[in-house]
């Protein structure tokens, strides 16, 4: 099990065997994320920027 | 007087329609709609079935300039800078409702709303907000209104941060707000389910209007003037409320409040001043302008905290939109400010 | 354990039943109400009908202590001094959901709610807020319940005030609440006409709950914090959504909120934290907790105003106040925080 932490609030992710590439949501505040690196259990993401929803503007 | 619609589909196009078929001096000659082009206004506006017998057309310069001496622009941001040029240049007296000509600046135009496509026409529209701008506003002919937010804000705000010592650094403006402000496109978060009971913060840093309030009040005070404002959907369709926090630096009591509020609007016929001792509605609500003109404002002074609160209350859909385009056009033409406009809300 | 729900006949009164009905541990044996003495509990409650046979009684101590372990008083402010001394004199563990033992001060109390009768008794019970007095709450026999606003409203500023330099005297909160929070009685402003479509300043300063929540906030952070809430009543029957304006006076930035409020709440588990990218609900909205006890917090950094603005959701029926009651008393009795109170709410 590897371990990252989400770029966005820091919440600690653990996915089993990444991949590179792999998306994933952040499990606390709902962002995308990709899996750009990964060195023995650590896992490195970055965020997979969405088009901003704005809901009432 | 002959006039026209543009984009006339949406809330507040629908809205000026019906403020404009009862106006005593004027015609609506000319109504336009992409989407609904050759059908009745009607179909479109059920409150105006077998009133206004006119049809949608798809938008035309010559015909607009044919039929027209005034053109009311409801289309959205974005699309208004693309029409409005051409509708000057044939020298057609333009309201625009959209925020495309606002914004003197820019820089600040460019931060809230994307790069503009004719920035040499910024500052050309007087900011139609007629209780700051009545003089500069008679006889104009190109005037760009304010948002919905930023008229119950600005309008709260103008008295005291031209009157009192305040921390201008931290006013804090924390609007309630209706469905029928985002407008008519339907998508998941208007949704009945969805939408009915919330309070739902939905733009809480960064909001759009936040531009032209801090550009009005500036400039009114002629020092930066900080707003620090956070908007919320609530379960209402019309109407706004905004409470702004002032933090005092200096020793305030209710008379000068009053007499702040009072000197400033002596002569703004739609700014009633709203703290009662009594009854229900002691102090601005929207429920209590709803379908007027009228900008409620009221406040509380909060010793304990050296804090003045202020309250206003608008319908976004007149006071906050239509309403004040045909207050303007009212001074633009000379005529009485209130023609048109001068009814009281409805009630409960 | 037998409990009883003395003032049964209000909201929180039923709310109370209603939770104590699914507990798992408990069993109601004594339900009081003056003006409805002898008649079934589900004649009142609707919701509970054919499902609690309780009848309503007059309030009688001995009764009360033969019948009973603990009880919940659910009865006005001013009512609850004069008979939960009683109680705790023939040793029945209390749960007083009223405000007359929430303050420690006499003299905060006598400015928000007049002259105390019992005040030697102020400062004895626990505050009962799970979220900052857990550990004290465990074994407590005596706890005075957070009043539904400050409940929403500490557990919003609580991390913030005892992690970041903010400026402690420039805290706004603004609350927006449902009418379930006005209680049972009825009166002309909760006349359905009158109270649809509001957005209305009920208490715009001087509100109560400023006390018990500068009081909560100044113990934890160990220096006098102040605060400046505005409430508003909005159209919705349950629901509060505190929106907390603070002043930053230190560079903060999102990483850093997100574990301030996860590292306060990491063992509080009716704490959600609520900040997300995607959907409708972004950000703490009543509508997603009513009926449960949850209060779900969020939050936005306005770097342009240096400011942090954060929101707290909460059913004020159930974590702002029945709902608390029983996570007290789980506590009290050494049994798990969410015993009976795990289940999500309504929605939509």
């Amino acid at each position: 099990m590897a371990k990252g932490n989400c770029p966005e609030c820091d919440a600690k992710i653990e996915i089993e065997d990444p991949v590179i590439r792999e998306v994933t949501e952040c499990p606390e505040c709902g962002a995308e994320l990709e899996v750009v690196e990964v060195k023995g259990d650590k896992i490195k993401f970055s965020v997979v920027e969405l088009s901003g929803e704005d809901w009432g503007e | 007087m002959r006039v026209g619609v543009i984009g006339a589909r949406g809330y507040t196009g629908g809205e000026l329609l019906r403020l404009l078929y009862t106006h005593p001096k004027v015609e609506v000659t000319y109504v336009t709609s992409r989407q609904h082009a050759g059908k009745p206004v009607g179909s479109v506006h059920p409150n105006l079935r077998g009133l206004l017998d006119l049809k949608f057309e798809e938008f035309n310069v010559s015909r607009a300039s044919e039929k027209c001496d005034y053109i009311f622009m409801a289309v959205p941001h974005g699309t208004s800078m693309d029409i409005t040029p051409q509708l000057l240049e044939v020298g057609l007296k333009v309201i625009d409702l959209s925020a495309d000509f606002r914004l003197k600046s820019e820089e600040e135009f460019k931060k809230y709303y994307g790069p503009h496509k004719r920035p040499e026409l910024l500052g050309k529209a007087i900011y139609g907000l007629p209780e700051l701008h009545r003089g500069e506003l008679r006889g104009a002919q190109f005037v760009a209104c304010p948002g919905c937010m930023a008229t119950s804000a600005i309008i709260g705000a103008a008295p005291i941060v031209s009157s009192f010592k305040v921390d201008f650094e931290k006013i804090v403006v924390d609007a309630k707000i209706g469905s029928s402000a985002a407008g008519r496109e339907a998508d998941e978060s208007t949704h009945h389910p969805e939408r009915t009971g919330v309070v739902r913060p939905y733009k809480v840093v960064g909001h759009r209007h936040t531009a032209e309030i801090e550009q009005e009040l500036s400039g009114l005070v002629g020092r930066k003037v900080k707003v620090a404002l956070s908007a919320h959907a609530v379960d209402i369709v019309r109407g706004i409320l905004s409470t702004l926090h002032f933090f005092l630096e200096e020793g305030v009591d209710e008379k000068e409040v009053w007499k702040a509020f009072r000197s400033f609007y002596s002569d703004s016929p739609f700014v009633r001043i709203v703290r009662q001792k009594i009854g229900l509605y002691k102090l601005p609500d929207p429920k209590a302008v709803i379908g007027s003109n009228f900008c409620d404002i009221g406040f509380e002074l909060d010793n304990d905290n050296s804090r003045l609160v202020v309250l206003s209350a608008i319908d976004n859909l007149v006071k906050g939109a239509s309403g004040q385009a045909v207050q303007c056009m009212n001074l633009m033409e000379g005529w009485d400010e209130t023609l048109g406009l001068n009814f009281p809300g409805l009630f409960p």
